[in-house]
């Protein structure tokens, strides 16, 4: 029966499977992305991105499947994530690497009504090319000041439309496509990676670069805190080691009244603060003649 | 400052802030004495806790450390 | 901090911190006072510009309520 | 912050941040290491330049007293 | 620092910051051990409250970012 | 400063600041002592508790960064 | 922190910061010395310009007072 079936399926199909099995078994990690509505040129784009780093294939979740199988790996753990129109990426990347790469590169798009800038929109000066007509009391209820030289809208002086964040003005729509303007960003939604039999859902792959930074900070800063405390003999440590033993004698100097050339200011600022705390702790009662700052 | 100063003076060497002390020390330092101010000041500083207030004023640095978010 | 406070009282008097002006002050107070000390006190704070760092300490309380929310 | 101080020990040995140094690290810490972890911190070290970081964060204490005018 | 980052790592996992513990996380990162310099670490951390020191350690950053002008 | 570095240096090596101690101290760094003095700063420091002046001193670099606007 | 007040003691009374003298003044303050740690204090302080560090310790207050706004 199976030998029957077989035979039934197209040659390309079988192909397709053989072709997805061999990069099942030559990348360690597979992702895979939602595309469903997803422009066709965009996903070219990324393509063009990813040459020697990975391999997108579009293709049949049933196909996918298939190649699965043949290629030894574990297809229930896919199972969920089989379903839409799903493009398949393989790559040598560990899968955070391959999303930290995919999200470096902006993608965008027209805006559409609806939409919130991702960056600030600006109608530049100059000529838009549009004939003058009914558009330009769109271009006044942009607030964008116009004048007509030779039948064609000249813009003044280049206007913010929307911050980044804001509604894009769903009338602006038409004249930001006319101009080239695309102030939206998409990126491909990725749904789960796989890599060395851990499966890691798409919400999970998410990084934020700047905490992992913080976190270095941290750590080292946390580490130099612990080496100046126990003296830890290397020249930047011992530097700040120094200084902090060299201010916990000048503060001791203070508190005896320790006079050198080295203390006399630390000793003095010592007294005058407290004269000052005295002298506003009674100005309210006596006239002082002086000014006790607060 | 110099009825202050002279308070902390005599203060510090565990001598009574009273009238006299006081005006003496002025006077040692040159101070024409003003008998009312004198008055005041002392009475002023018999309703303070002069060691809580100095040690408050030192204690500011470490307030401010605290006070940092 | 018994001369320092002597020191600061005849800087606040316009008076000269020399050796003489800050035993009177001293003694005055009552302290006893130490020839050691008191030519230490006095040659250090030749060295020093005493207006500047009462300016830098008068100014240390404003930074400390500068810094405080 | 095991994770981080692992791989700033590797990287002060002047050792590649990858997978299995970090875990050998971590397990010989007695770290219970989870893979999806592991993966997130060298994907993400990959892409911050820690001498950077560290060049900044060292020069703080110096950029406090340097601070003072 | 690769000693300090070592025995950070120790102590974030809850580990003690022993000889043993701390060579053998040094080792797996590929250092070479000097064993007088394991014992001085171990030896002067055990003098330190690690908690007490990284808990100052974090209020610097924040007060250092807020120094930048 | 050296009375004072020597101080700081029994302190913290948890001897006793007594006038044996802060001669012989000072006698090995090859300072000429003087009696007066040595006998001044032990006299003054027996009034201080050293540790809470230590731990004011080192929080204060954080004061003064967070005081920054 | 006794190894650098130690070396600090040695700097302000003007004599170099070399083992012997290091060991010399840390004995007289009942500390027993290392001899590895003892050559790497050292040798990290060759590289340090310690009237550089003393200068913006010195300078402190001063940059409190600066910050004000």
């Amino acid at each position: 029966m199976a030998v029957v079936t077989q035979h039934k399926i197209p040659k390309w199909k079988i192909e397709e499977v053989e072709e997805l099995t061999q990069k099942l078994k030559e990348y360690p990690t597979i992702v895979i992305a939602n595309i469903e509505g997803f422009p066709a040129d965009k996903l070219h784009d990324i393509r063009k991105k990813l040459r020697g780093k990975a391999e997108i294939k579009v293709t049949k979740n049933s196909l996918f499947e298939l190649a699965l199988k043949k290629a030894g790996l574990d297809e229930s753990k896919f199972k969920p994530y089989l379903t839409g129109s799903n493009a398949y990426i393989f790559t040598n990347m560990n899968p955070f690497e391959l999303h930290l790469f995919l999200a470096k590169f902006k993608l965008k798009r027209y805006a559409m009504p609806g939409d919130k800038a991702d960056e600030e929109v600006v109608i530049p000066a100059g000529d838009t090319g549009m004939p003058a007509g009914p558009i330009l009391s769109t271009f006044g209820k942009l607030k964008v000041k116009t004048k007509v030289q030779d039948g064609k809208v000249y813009v003044l002086q280049d206007t913010v439309i929307a911050k980044p964040g804001d509604p894009i003005p769903p009338e602006a729509a038409p004249i930001l496509q006319k101009l080239g303007i695309m102030p939206v960003y998409i990126k491909l939604s990725i749904k789960v990676a796989y890599e060395g039999g851990v499966i890691i859902p798409g919400e999970q792959l998410e990084i934020n670069l700047d905490e992992y930074k913080d976190e270095v900070m941290k750590a080292h800063f946390n580490a130099f805190s612990l080496a100046v405390e126990i003296a830890y003999p290397e020249p930047e440590v011992l530097k700040v080691t120094a200084q902090k033993a060299a201010r916990n004698a000048i503060s001791l100097a203070a508190e005896i009244a320790y006079i050198t050339p080295e203390t006399v200011q630390a000793v003095i600022s010592k007294a005058m603060t407290k004269a000052y705390a005295l002298a506003g702790a009674i100005s309210g009662k006596v006239d002082l003649g002086i000014q006790v700052p607060q | 400052m110099e009825y202050i100063y002279a308070s902390l003076l005599l203060h510090s060497a565990k001598k009574e802030i009273n009238e006299d002390n006081l005006k003496n020390v002025l006077s040692a330092a040159g101070v024409a004495v003003d008998d009312v101010r004198l008055k005041a000041v002392v009475a002023a500083l018999k309703e303070v806790n002069i060691d809580e207030v100095l040690k408050n004023a030192t204690a500011m640095p470490v307030a401010v450390a605290a006070a940092a978010p």
